[in-house]
């Protein structure tokens, strides 16, 4: 076990594990209070949120292996981090999240059956509901780094209290958009959250290889702006610095680097074989044994007389249900017409897509198959 | 309203002097254009008069500012970003294609990117290395992107200001060598030029120069020179907008005239030229009487300024393609 | 030597390994390509072949690869860098075109760049964003850098030998469906083909299709469909490397048909299509019966995959343009 | 006096003055033994060279506004940062210099006369002596710092015992680049030494609003490598952290970010007015007086008896007509051929080439003005 235990924190750090914040235990013990900081009713929709986020992952999974999605960027494992940090903002903050922050995007109010379309390759799938400011995944790693810079940055020359938040991977921290973003945002203080998820890996990349630094949160001292290293499985943990730096960005003090440690159990992507590049197998039961963030609250919120089998059990079905919903709301969307491809390229339209446009229309009249 | 006598530099900042001043989302941003007014010196008193808040110095980083006005624009603000030249927008050049072209695309119109960035381009101003690119052809392979290059101080201010007012992002180029050679009358009121609208210089009837941005100067003189040699009437026109092209304005002129010739300082080889040859073989080829000769800049890279002026079209090397071309 | 049927994957590895296996100074770098043999397995068993010093997982940086890899091929060593999709070679684009590109150049032959960047390209494979782009007419507008592009296996092998053999820096553009279509007899030896020439796939007379990459199949389908149901004979030319075009093979195939039609998916304006309608005015002209056609991806970003099969180029529309152009 | 110190103090840093290494201080007094680590002859060819390149720096100025060269990048003030770190190196070392570090390039071997012929915009005036590894000025800012990181990792690879340098300035550390060649340069631990001459303006812009961190050298940690920050007008103190960084790079230990604080004299370029954004006369006079790397060099030299006014008279006059010499060798050079800018595009040559530069020859042969 001891043995187990230094191999899998070396996914994430060379030579042993240094510091993070944590507050609750794999074993669901409290080590630090957290009185009067989180409310139960809270801690529950933290579980509950976190639960349907798995039921809707593993779902998605099987939808991809049924041909019925494309190709599909997993999460499951890292549901603390994402919902942790989801649920610490207010409605009107900004989200930028990757391809495999969805669960996030749902938790900040990204409809389910969208999120579906987005995987099923539809037009609108990243469309956010009217009002939200919910970002398309970014697909280019680390560019959106900069942007929730610029948002937070109207957001203060406005004097508007929002604060924007950007999701990103360990791999992320090695491209110059990573730097570039925090050394702005600490220039003009922008109450910009950069939240890193460090599940120790990009696709077959250990981050032990990515650098040679053993944190990432230790680059924040380089622009010195704040930067804090918390157990990603350790939802209180989570909130709780994400909470820190929505005030902190709030009272105008600026940015905050967290990095939040965690690990995806699956596979990078549907089209992605972990094998090959890690001993996924016993990796995985470790974290799933040790180190699930799901468990861990449940064994928490159990003790407290939060949570039992039976709530356990209803909202499980609930939750299978309110997919399944959506996912037939999803299929049954009107499919992406091919002319609307030529529609929001800009604002207007000039002549050529409208020629271009005729030309496809007049293709797809013939009724050829492509 | 009275019209004073600008240069093209001049013309520039009144323009985004009066949409700072009527519009409070309007803010620019770049390297060195706060306190120092811009290297050439386009947002020289802009500082003073709006602010660190609304002229933003930044820091030495193209993708920064390009990403975090990607960022502004998306909640609500209107940056004009300077890049300082045009090569330099290279390290930014993952922002512009793959996010502020795209994103207006793929939120099926729900986030909009205004930006506009301008930037200095093109070569003749004994500028040191990359201090002279004319990659205008890189953008308008860009769908989502708008591609401005005034000739002149008028169309300059209200280009500008259209660029600013639109919607999307807009590439304003601006030719460097023409920011300070001569002046003419501007408008003092926010006038508009609209996109996508070429103009038709001086009218002729043998063969159609078509050009932008510096070239422009060296089509009329050609134009000049040849109809006092060979009596020639060559017809100019300024393109102004280089994505989308005005389609129209070509093929109209090439039916008058029968011929062309298109004048760019960028390489030759998949230039703009290629595209304006490509939309007349579409749409006019029946009424060519000649091939369409393109001088362009040579297919190397823009060679140290002891050079450069053979690197770029001349006024005889364009003399030389209309004979060439009216007497193939 | 005996030849065996691979894929163009295979074929794209075989090269690798057997100059690997020749020259000391050769190296692979680019990210997941060495333990994880590449997103599309292309580096397979290499890094447990040459181990970590030379088949090289990177950190996740474009800028850093190519421009360490420029730094290492200054100092001798023959780096192959992978880039997962073409795209992301946005953020080392400065790297490529301010540097690559350019340091023979400036250093008039002192310091050369024998780069060779691999990467995928194209649509038709079920991507998601980003992972499908046709941008060649970027870097066919950058003196300095080559541009190659096989539609087979064969080609590939060949093609990719010479690249790592060029003293240049040459862009090797994969089309990604095509890694796993089919299968063709590949020789065992290291032969080469040589960049610059293009390469009659099929033999015509009434009309010539020009294509790369995986528009080829589109183009030789259409021909065949078209000889089946009008009895027109297209010849068909894969053009194999996009810069420098080889221009002779265009103009001869022209004067032979008098007509042509060019398919490419990449977005149509300011596309490379532009510039072999701009070589067949520049050099024959006259022979033209008709407008040449251009078949290719429209000017939209790439759209989601579930109608990306309407943005690419059909064999339905390479027949229709063939019908508008013969009986034009 | 006090209150001046603090506000140029203030163009390096954010609220006062980190600490910085130094041996040598502005009175020519040692306060570090430095005994047995800087040869005699070493300290008198440190002064020599310096007092060359100021005499070269200000003919190149004077021949710009002449109109015998073109824009200029003068580097006066940043003498001992150039002179220290390139006697630091080994011939066969690799040098990357900016537009700025024409001083560091000539003493690892560039020769005068290539350096006019560069300002002159001639076509070779980037090229070095055979043999000699020093690139052309990088234009783009930080883009040479990877370039470093591949020539030095290929030295590894080939077992060669050599370094190489990368110059940059204060500005450049906010690119991306900056952040991956560092990061790079971890991983691999290459012998690249980067080498930052903090002189406190990125043309107009103070290094307090080009980052919020308070130095560059922090920088370092961010990626677990070797940071130093040293008196950049200190010769002795430049000299000492890079011979240790050669070292270490030699022994394996990887790259070092040396930040060496210093200041420039005059504009940005001949094409810049720094009285527009800082106190001009104020400032440089204060560096003049009170931080010249020549003038620190000499007090000391001339207390050990190792310079006296004699010889450097001597070495003036010798200095002005060495670079008169080179002066006049590159006047003299043949012009840049119009034809050549066909020539190395390539190693070959291929048709369209071929063709253009025919289609140029007749257009001289025509012999008509442009
Ligand atoms: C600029 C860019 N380069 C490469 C890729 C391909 N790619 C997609 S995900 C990924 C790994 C990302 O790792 P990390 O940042 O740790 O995020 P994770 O996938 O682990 O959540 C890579 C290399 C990309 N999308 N964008
Ligand atoms: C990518 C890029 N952006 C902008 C410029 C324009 N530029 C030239 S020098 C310079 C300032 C550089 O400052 P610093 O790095 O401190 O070096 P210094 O000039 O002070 O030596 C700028 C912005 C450039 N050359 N390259
Ligand atoms: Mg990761
Ligand atoms: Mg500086």
């Amino acid at each position: 076990m001891e043995k187990m235990e230094n191999q899998i924190m070396k996914a994430h750090s060379i030579g042993g594990d240094p510091e993070m914040y944590r507050v609750l235990t794999p074993d669901g013990e409290i080590i630090e209070t957290i009185d009067g900081k989180i409310d139960k009713s809270l801690m529950v929709k933290m579980y509950e949120s976190m639960l349907l986020l798995r039921t809707f992952d593993r779902k998605s999974v099987n939808l991809q292996r049924q041909g019925r999605m494309g190709t599909y960027a997993p999460f499951e494992g890292q549901e603390a981090a994402q919902v942790g940090s989801a649920l610490a903002l207010s409605a009107g903050d900004w989200m930028f999240p990757t391809y495999r922050d969805h669960g996030a995007a749902i938790i900040h109010g990204q409809e389910l059956y969208r999120v579906f379309l987005y995987w099923m390759a539809h037009l609108e799938g990243s469309v956010c509901p009217e009002g939200k400011r919910i970002l398309p995944p970014s697909v280019p790693i680390a560019t959106q780094l900069v942007h929730a810079v610029g948002t937070a940055w109207a957001s203060r020359l406005k004097g508007e209290e929002n604060v924007s938040i950007a999701y990103f991977g360990d791999g992320a921290t090695s491209e110059g958009d990573f730097h570039e973003a925090l050394n702005f945002a600490g220039v003009y203080k922008t109450p910009t959250i950069f939240f890193c998820q460090n599940n120790g890996y990009a696709i077959s990349m250990p981050f032990e290889k990515q650098s040679a630094s053993k944190t990432i949160s230790q680059r924040a001292s380089a622009y010195d702006i704040h930067g804090v290293r918390v157990d990603g499985n350790d939802i209180f943990a989570v909130w709780l610095a994400v909470r820190k730096a929505v005030e902190r960005g709030l009272k105008g003090e600026g940015p905050t680097l967290i990095e939040a440690i965690t690990f995806r159990y699956g596979a990078h992507t549907t089209a992605d074989n972990p094998n090959i590049y890690r001993n996924q197998n016993e990796i995985s039961t470790f974290w799933r044994e040790n180190r699930d963030p799901i468990a861990r609250l449940k064994r928490f919120l159990e003790k407290e007389g939060l949570w039992n089998e039976e709530q356990e059990e209803k909202s499980s079905k609930q939750f299978n249900e309110l997919i399944d919903l959506h996912l037939q709301k999803a299929e049954a969307y009107p499919k992406s017409e091919p002319l609307e491809m030529f529609n929001h390229v800009y604002a207007g339209e000039s002549w050529h897509l409208k020629e271009q446009r005729q030309e496809l229309k007049q293709i797809l009249k013939k009724g050829v198959k492509k | 309203m009275m019209g004073k006598s600008l240069t093209m530099l001049q013309a520039i900042t009144e323009a985004m002097d009066q949409k700072l001043d009527h519009d409070d989302r309007v803010m620019i941003m770049g390297e060195d254009i706060g306190v120092n007014g811009g290297v050439f010196r386009s947002t020289e008193g802009l500082h003073e008069k709006y602010g660190e808040n609304r002229i933003v110095d930044t820091p030495l980083a193209e993708s920064g500012i390009i990403g975090s006005a990607i960022g502004l624009s998306l909640n609500g603000m209107l940056p004009i970003v300077e890049i300082q030249f045009l090569a330099f927008i290279y390290p930014g050049f993952e922002q512009l294609i793959s996010h502020a072209a795209r994103m207006r695309y793929r939120t099926r119109g729900q986030f909009g990117v205004p930006l506009v960035i301008r930037t200095p381009y093109g070569a003749g101003i004994r500028g040191p290395e990359l201090h002279s690119e004319s990659v205008e052809a890189f953008f308008a392979h860009t769908p989502g992107l708008k591609v401005v290059a005034p000739s002149n101080p008028h169309d300059a201010k209200g280009l500008l200001i259209s660029a600013i007012e639109d919607p999307d992002p807009v590439i304003f180029l601006e030719p460097t060598k023409l920011y300070r050679a001569f002046k003419e009358d501007v408008p003092e009121e926010m006038y508009r030029i609209p996109i996508g609208q070429a103009k038709v210089v001086q009218e002729g009837s043998d063969l159609t120069i078509f050009a932008w941005g510096t070239m422009l100067r060296e089509a009329l003189n050609a134009a000049r020179k040849i109809e006092k040699e060979k009596g020639w009437k060559c017809e100019v026109v300024d393109l102004r907008t280089l994505y989308p092209l005005d389609r129209d304005a070509i093929v109209q002129s090439i039916k008058k005239t029968g011929r062309a010739l298109i004048v760019h300082e960028a390489h030759k080889t998949a230039g703009l030229g290629a595209e304006i040859i490509s939309i007349i073989n579409d749409e006019a080829l029946i009424y060519l009487k000649a091939p369409i000769k393109r001088v362009t800049g040579f297919d190397v890279p823009v060679p140290p300024f002891s050079i450069e002026d053979h690197y770029l079209p001349t006024v005889e090397r364009v003399k030389q393609g209309i004979v060439e071309t009216i007497s193939f």
